[in-house]
């Protein structure tokens, strides 16, 4: 049966699963339920047997090679090439869209009678089917195809709730940074074309020495600006904290968790499978920008006072994260140490799952906050915990393991980290130590801010009083919501505590690269299931963390509970107010809280305080009636890039309508001189 | 013998339709003459792929590119007639438009239709420049259609302009005959006497013929600098029109500036003709897609999308060996795409009479089918992936980033500047909230069918092309392809 | 008729397109056009008769008729009708368009378009002045404001066209013969229907009133 | 055996860290020439803390009742993981530096959030200064820990501790500078004097205090507890990290009861500086901290550089 399953026919049911689930919605689109139900229905299964094939085909270890279908032109083949890289990403889709789908089966509800559901059902299936086939197509046309698919799709979801102008704003920048993306990839591939004549995967593999390597450093910077605008690194990121909090929330979970990932998954796939050997400067770059993303990523989500536009910073700043990973494994690779690039790799990949799995919990849990109280603004929140408690749970869970708390799941991608930048520092030259020092700092500092801003988060939603009324008649998430964040909280325990098998599983998978087919990992799993480096440089046992934690807390709790006076009474009062009335405005909000780091790393972030005080009458302005102070963080690069670049472009574009200037007579002068000149300049 | 009988069947149809009062037969009439034309066009096209070039009663010849040509105006000329019929039923309902309008409407289609049909099938270039001259009449007339000061400037315009590419293109024609006048070569010039004996013909005359000549049939394909007529005229003509002018005008001169490129190829090589094409196809998607980034009216939006695929379309001609393959495929996705793109305008112009983008607010609420159609146009006609026209600017720009990478960069970042500038607008459109309620209703069903019906076929085309058109366009790739 | 001769026709044409663009009066342009055509009708009897060709006979007949007589005739009844005797000034002042005039036909003459015009060795001078005159007729649409003088200045075009094809050989070819019939018959037809739509609908004939169509 | 060693390691950090406390206050005392209460006084306060009933918010959710404990339980969980008294392996599994800092971590996180609950002004600025400077101490801590790994050739702190001899040859330099980042990062971590003014209550200046001033009873007294733990693992770090001099390094009782004793006598060192330190030293300026966090990470990036 595993057989049946693991194979071509395999595949191709899971894709006809979203496609009958998509053009079925269509069809249904008149009753709402109806399609709601069918769509997730789809969505579900298709997902669930993701899971299925891949796990079957990660643990079998197979791969499949099969085209299907004949294409009248001959450079475009249907052909999918699904190794342990591709079924990986197939898992973390497949895992991510099913809890996102039983999630949208009751978030969608309260979209009834606004929008078609028939349409959300439609998008949402082809852009899971779409993402599956990005992940293993193996011929670059059809590649582009399932990517544009991909984007056209998500392009649709985030302006789906269009009433409100922001969403359409926000999609329309989200697909131009997407296409102009798509343009420079489709030029990588045609420069590749140029040397290779041929846009398969593995014909472009086997002669990828034939391209010289000026070109190579050119299609390096074509493909890293097209799949980091995917990815969201820092300089191409505008779009990321616009689009992804404007989609319906299992969407923005999706785009958060797994879409931006098609991006690391193609620069893995390009940079250590398809075009290697590759330079030096390659690894650094990558390494250099992991970085920055990752550090300016996070300063950024501090300023942020919107809770999905917080965690959208945050996708950057993991995104940075899991660049380091790989920036670090073709560093090495390219400087003979394939063991560490290796370790390198595993980071990478553990970080991404690690990632997608706790950013839908958020995006999820920030889902069912807002679908209660209508607003994304935490300062409108405040003591959500007592009225959305397993929301405030699973939040809470998905704030400890986002900050690499010791038992959860982040911990353990981000030790594996740490060690691939600590093996860089010990064995390398000078000028290459300081690049993984300053990598190995800003991950540090990366580590202590996320914290930050995760307290505040969580602080500012869930804990103290509730600061404004529609707190008091919020209510806890429909059931199906509440399952899927549950069951993705429980997962992060469990990916953490099974992480040594799972770094055994992600060797298996760096393994199937031919580049390092022989070598084993710096880091291995040893004998009583605990991973350890290579020189015994270190060591950490999940298993052996977890026992201690739960020992020793029990052995606390149970002490001071039952052996110290029993007989304690706690009695109920009021907090301590200094004698005042304690009103909720009295509270930290979140501003409030990150106040302190905006102001330290002011000239980083250039934080802007306009003060505007209204008089009772004008000319005597010694009673101020009303005082507002509104503080606010530009987005520099919109300042300083994005703008200028429009302006220009309108600039020249409205002078150019000129040509159309509505008199005949110069219309004719343009063909004469255009006669002239070709005449003139030809002959 | 089929042009014989189409030629009989239009006389006896125009004739009876001056003479007739009611509507109903006017309708009838055409649609009957235009699906005639479509059949023999397919019919026309099957022989050429099995038989290749056909000539018959000497003054007709149609070779591999003029089948695909044909087949292209058969189609869009049957689906135009069947959307007149419906668009000027919905005009006359709005008591735009009198009875005598629509007769003069449809007998002027029936000529433009048929004057495209001549100059493709013509076998000599006077005969092809006379056909192209009756359109340019008809359409003058046609884009005058609703008799106001705006309509008469823009045929005005249109006349004026044309006529003179024409006159310039007359002079190139005129220089090419020089060649067989000075062997004394009496009697009717056939395109194939023209290659048979390019040999004699001196360069330099090839050279100054062939200016004229690309800047001529240029003005009438809407090439960049005398592209200035296209915008007035589509904004002007009824809607239905700007998809012939577009979907089918367009190929036609495109053909007769090939046969002429051919000629030169022949006598002095393909480089010279090959500049030409970069420089003048370059500059006119520049030209495009910059006035496009702030058009103001959608009917212009889509001229000035109609001139940049003419840009498209001459680089891959330029670049030779599969960017013809390229641009072939391009010619027919583009003509497909425009169809579907030019009726749901008309469709959009039907139910909020204004052309202005920004009086059109909330369209995907008000006009469901005809907004999707458009957004799917507006996605096919950009180049996004899963439609055909993406494959065709692979091959262009595939073929010329060989030879000449930098006019590929240029060409690629003045396409995503098309996008962004067509989506702005699409946006503003079809995504926009409006306060006024306007009642949602699609009106005459047959208003929506031919779009929809020319979308399944860019979709059908994108997967899976049918062998005989394979066969025709591997035979132009020959045909056409100099070195 | 010797070949002086025919230059000097060809000189007249030449010299009546200058006239157009100088004259302010629209009868006066109109006749300089009928005396221009009558000079084409007396290079095809040239040719007629040195070839003796009837084709060619058929040709003189059909100009002589259309373009000296039926054409002028109507736009003179235009300008009455619409009592416009004064034409809308040009685009460039009188010495400058002087200035344009000679600048292309010194181009016209320039070794550039010498192996042009030596198709035909003897009719070198002839050939070069009907491509000037080419060139001056295209910059008359340029510049005059009036629907009127572009309309004739299209019908010159394609006088000093049909003579530079004549004097290149091809007078015998039965091509050039339909292309010029045809062109003759569809333009007058165009002229007179659009002409009188563009006073009626904008009074004066100012092509220049006409720029409300732009982006 | 092992279990015997491992309660002894889990109960010596409670046991000694009040006593430290009481040691600093009675200097601080001394230097202020006054008599100070006797150095066990803090034992008697928990002792007492532990036996009052308490009053909790009606504001504060579970968080603020389940902090106490897991804090407390990561200072002996902590314990557990350092080396004491003896540098052999013994608990191979957990000691790794990165797990006791992102452990400590834990606790700053846990700590923070208690401080939010209840909704008080006080609570939620410290809390904001706290997770502030724990951020901004993050990059010293680890790199500082770094240099002594690189050098050992190991981060398991037992393997770094059972690595002699660092002050002699060419390491003197980087463990100076490496020590002096670390001594930053210990004052900035454990709330001591230039950082955040212990023995405080006002409102302006207090950051730890502050997130604590809710507590009353057993969740005082395990709060109160708990900082003081915090305080002896650092200084256990410090002392056994950088100067691992007489650790047993086998299971002898004699080897392990000299350890505990030279143990004992470094944290009294420490001690005198931190006293000397508080009585000598003012406290900075809040927004003075992050430059001389600063200056400990550029310590700590200097001497990993000059290691090589």
């Amino acid at each position: 049966m595993i057989e049946s399953i693991v194979s071509q026919s395999g595949f191709f049911f899971l894709i006809t699963l979203f496609v009958m689930g998509a053009f079925g919605s269509l069809f249904f689109h008149r009753n709402d339920t109806c399609a709601n139900v069918w769509s997730s229905f789809f969505a579900i299964s298709g997902s669930f047997f993701g899971v299925l094939f891949s796990s079957l085909t990660l643990l079998g270890g197979q791969e499949l090679f099969f085209t299907f279908g004949k294409t009248p032109f001959f450079i475009l083949a249907f052909s999918l090439h699904i190794d342990m890289l591709s079924s990986f990403f197939i898992f973390v889709i497949s895992l991510i869209g099913l809890f996102c789908s039983i999630y949208g089966f009751g978030y969608v509800k309260h979209f009834y009678g606004k929008y078609s559901i028939g349409a959300l059902g439609f998008l949402y299936n082809i852009l899971l089917g779409s993402l599956l086939l990005v992940v293993t197509s193996s011929n670059a046309l059809f590649f582009l195809i399932a990517w544009e698919l991909m984007s056209i799709s998500s392009y649709f979801l985030v302006v789906y709730d269009r009433n409100d102008p922001k969403n359409v704003k926000a999609g329309s920048l989200y697909l131009i940074m997407t296409y102009v993306g798509t343009a420079f990839i489709i030029l990588a591939f045609l420069l590749a074309y140029k040397y290779t004549a041929s846009f398969d995967f593995a014909v472009l593999k086997a002669s990828a020495h034939l391209i010289p390597s000026s070109v190579k450093d050119l299609i390096f910077i074509f493909a890293m600006i097209g799949f980091g605008t995917k990815a969201g690194i820092i300089p191409f990121h505008i779009w990321l904290p616009a689009a992804h909090p404007a989609a319906p929330s299992h969407v923005s979970a999706i785009m958060s968790g797994v879409m931006i990932k098609t991006g690391i998954y193609m620069i893995i796939r390009l940079f250590l499978d398809v075009l290697q050997p590759i330079p030096l400067w390659w690894g650094e770059a990558v390494l250099i920008i992991g970085a920055v993303s990752s550090l300016l990523g996070v300063l950024y989500a501090m300023t942020e006072h919107d809770i999905k536009r917080l965690l959208a910073y945050h996708s950057i700043e993991n995104i940075g994260i899991i660049l380091l990973g790989i920036g670090s494994a073709m560093t090495f690779y390219t400087l003979g140490m394939p063991t560490l690039a290796l370790l390198g790799l595993i980071a990478g990949l553990f970080h991404t799952l690690n990632h997608a799995l706790f950013k839908s919990l958020l995006f999820l849990g920030a889902g069912s906050v807002i679908d209660q109280m209508h607003t994304k603004n935490m300062e409108e929140y405040g003591g959500l915990i007592k009225y959305m408690p397993v929301t405030a749970f699973t939040f809470l869970v998905g704030s400890m393991a986002i900050s690499a708390l010791p038992p959860l799941n982040g911990f353990f991608s981000e030790w594996l980290t740490y060690q691939a930048l600590f093996q860089g520092i010990n064995q390398l030259s000078f000028s290459l130590q300081w690049i993984f020092i300053l990598a190995t700092a800003s991950l540090a500092f990366t580590g202590g801010l996320a914290l930050t801003c995760f307290v505040k988060a969580f602080s500012a939603i869930f804990l103290a009083r509730p600061r404004s009324v529609e707190v008091m008649h919020t209510k806890e998430s429909s059931i199906p919501m509440q399952i899927s964040m549950a069951v993705l909280a429980s997962l992060t325990f469990i990916v953490g505590f099974f992480s040594s098998f799972l770094t055994h599983m992600f060797e298996k998978i760096g393994q199937s690269f031919t580049i390092f087919q022989t070598t084993s990992s710096f880091v291995s799993v040893s004998s009583d299931q605990h991973l350890q480096s290579a020189s015994g440089f270190s060591f950490v046992s999940a298993p052996g963390l977890f026992l201690l934690f739960g020992i020793v807390f029990l052995c606390v709790f149970l002490g001071t509970r039952l052996l110290i006076y029993r007989k304690q009474k706690i009695a109920c009062g009021n907090t301590w107010d200094c004698g005042t009335t304690l009103s909720p405005r009295m509270e930290i909000t979140a501003t409030g809280f990150a106040r302190s780091i905006v102001l330290i790393f002011k000239n980083v972030l250039k934080p802007s305080i306009q003060q505007d005080v209204e008089y009772h009458d004008a000319e005597s302005r010694y009673i101020p009636k009303s005082r507002a102070v509104t503080m606010r963080v530009e987005n520099m690069y919109d300042i300083y890039f994005y703008r200028p670049l429009q302006k220009m472009i309108d600039g020249i574009s409205l002078k150019s309508k000129v040509i159309q200037g509505g008199n005949v007579n110069v219309y004719i002068s343009y063909i004469f001189l255009a006669l002239i000149v070709a005449l003139f300049i030809v002959l | 013998m089929s042009i014989l009988l189409l030629i009989s069947i239009l006389l006896a149809s125009v004739i009876s339709m001056i003479i007739t009062k009611k509507r109903f037969v006017i309708e009838t009439l055409s649609l009957i003459t235009s699906s005639i034309t479509c059949i023999t066009a397919f019919l026309t096209a099957l022989q050429v792929s099995s038989v290749g070039t056909l000539t018959f009663f000497t003054f007709f010849s149609v070779d591999a590119l003029g089948a695909i040509v044909l087949m292209i105006i058969g189609s869009i000329g049957l689906a135009t007639t069947i959307y007149s019929i419906a668009y000027l039923r919905e005009e006359t309902k709005k008591q735009i438009i009198g009875f005598t309008r629509v007769k003069q409407y449809f007998v002027l289609l029936q000529i433009f239709l048929f004057a495209m049909y001549l100059a493709i099938t013509a076998g000599s270039p006077i005969f092809a420049w006379i056909a192209i001259e009756a359109t340019t009449l008809s359409t003058a007339f046609l884009i005058s259609f609703y008799n106001k000061p705006s309509a008469i400037e823009g045929a005005w315009k249109y006349l004026i302009i044309n006529s003179v590419g024409l006159l310039l293109g007359f002079f190139g024609t005129l220089l090419y005959f020089t060649a067989v006048a000075s062997i004394g070569e009496g009697g009717f010039v056939s395109w194939q006497t023209l290659r048979d004996n390019a040999g004699n013909l001196s360069p330099l005359i090839a050279k100054i013929a062939f200016v004229f000549v690309l800047i001529g049939y240029g003005t009438k394909v809407g090439f960049a600098p005398m592209h200035t007529w296209k915008p007035d005229a589509y904004s002007k003509a009824p809607a239905p029109l700007g998809a012939l002018l577009s979907g089918a005008l367009l190929p036609v001169a495109f053909f007769v500036l090939l046969k002429f490129k051919m000629i030169t190829d022949l006598s002095i090589g393909s480089s010279f003709s090959q500049t030409l094409f970069f420089v003048f196809g370059l500059f006119s998607i520049a030209v495009a897609s910059l006035i496009m980034f702030n058009a103001r009216n959608y009917k212009r939006l889509l001229a000035y999308s109609s001139i940049e695929n003419a840009g498209i379309m001459a680089l891959g001609f330029g670049f030779g060996g599969l960017g013809i393959f390229g641009a072939v495929l391009h010619m027919i996705y583009h003509s497909a795409v425009k169809v579907v793109m030019f009726f749901s305008a008309g469709n959009i112009l039907l139910k909020y009479s204004t052309a202005k983008i920004c009086n059109i607010k909330n369209a995907l609420k008000v006009i469901p089918t005809t907004s999707v159609l458009f957004i799917l146009g507006f996605l096919i006609v950009t180049g996004t992936p899963p439609f055909g026209i993406f494959f065709s600017k692979i091959y262009i720009l595939g073929t010329g980033i060989k030879m000449y990478p930098l006019i590929s960069f240029v060409a690629m970042f003045f396409m995503t500047m098309v996008f962004i500038g067509f989506l702005r607008h699409v946006t503003q459109m079809f995504l926009s909230r409006s306060s006024e309620t306007q009642e949602p209703g699609e009106g005459n069903v047959w208003l929506v069918i031919p779009p929809i019906f020319f979308l399944l076929l860019i979709i059908l085309l994108s997967f899976s092309i049918p062998p005989f058109l394979e066969h025709l366009i591997h035979e132009v790739v020959l045909y056409y392809s100099y070195d | 008729m010797s070949i002086p001769f025919l230059q000097f026709l060809v000189g007249v044409l030449f010299l009546t397109l200058v006239f157009n663009h100088l004259t302010k009066k629209n009868f006066l342009s109109v006749v300089a056009f009928s005396v221009q055509s009558f000079v084409v009708t007396l290079v095809f009897l040239h040719s007629f008769l040195e070839t003796g060709n009837i084709y060619i006979f058929f040709m003189v007949v059909f100009t002589f008729i259309v373009k000296v007589i039926l054409a002028p005739m109507f736009f003179v009844r235009l300008i009455n009708r619409y009592h416009l005797p004064f034409s809308v000034s040009t685009y460039l002042s009188m010495p400058i368009t002087l200035i344009v005039i000679a600048v292309l036909t010194f181009m016209a003459h320039s070794q550039k378009f010498v192996p042009l015009t030596n198709i035909v060795p003897p009719h070198q001078i002839i050939l070069s002045l009907a491509l000037a005159s080419i060139f001056v007729s295209l910059f008359l649409i340029v510049n005059r404001k009036e629907a009127l003088s572009q309309i004739i200045s299209i019908l010159s075009l394609e006088n000093s066209i049909v003579v530079f094809a004549i004097f290149a050989g091809l007078e015998q070819s039965p091509s050039l013969q339909i292309g010029i019939i045809f062109n003759i018959f569809v333009w007058i037809m165009i002229a007179t229907v659009f002409v009188s739509m563009i006073y009626k609908h904008f009074g004066s004939g100012d092509v220049t009133s006409m720029n409300n169509l732009k982006d | 055996m092992t279990l015997f060693m491992w309660i002894l390691q889990a109960l010596f950090i409670p046991v000694v860290s009040p006593l430290c406390i009481g040691v600093i206050k009675k200097v601080k005392a001394h230097l202020q020439n006054r008599q100070g209460a006797s150095i066990f006084q803090p034992y008697r306060d928990l002792w007492k803390l532990f036996h009052k009933d308490e009053v909790i918010s009606k504001d504060a959710s579970w968080i603020f009742l389940f902090a106490p404990f897991i804090v407390f339980a990561v200072t002996v969980i902590i314990g557990l993981c350092i080396p004491l008294f003896s540098s052999f392996g013994q608990s191979s599994f957990f000691g790794d530096m990165l797990v006791i800092i992102y452990t400590l971590a834990l606790a700053t996180f846990f700590l923070a959030l208690a401080g939010i609950d209840v909704g008080s002004a006080f609570g939620g600025f410290g809390s904001s200064r706290e997770m502030t400077l724990s951020a901004l101490a993050e990059g010293g801590f680890i790199f500082s820990l770094l240099t002594l790994s690189l050098i050992a050739g190991t981060t398991n702190v037992f393997g770094i501790a059972s690595h002699a001899s660092f002050l002699s040859g060419q390491y003197l330099i980087p463990v100076l500078l490496a020590f002096v980042g670390f001594f930053i990062v210990l004052l900035a971590e454990t709330a001591r004097f230039p950082f955040d003014n212990p023995a405080t209550h006002l409102e302006l200046t207090m950051i730890h205090e502050a997130m604590i001033l809710e507590y009353s009873g057993k969740r005082l007294a395990l709060m109160e507890w708990a900082s003081s733990n915090k305080l002896v693992i650092f200084f256990a770090l410090g002392a056994n990290l950088f100067f691992p001099v007489g650790l047993a390094s086998d299971m002898h009782i004699g080897a392990l009861f000299l350890g505990m004793l030279l143990l004992l006598c470094k944290l009294l060192g420490f001690s005198l500086v931190i006293a000397l330190i508080e009585s000598s030293m003012a406290k900075f300026r809040f927004f003075r901290l992050p430059d001389l966090l600063l200056a400990s990470f550029i310590f700590n990036a200097v001497a990993i550089g000059l290691i090589h």
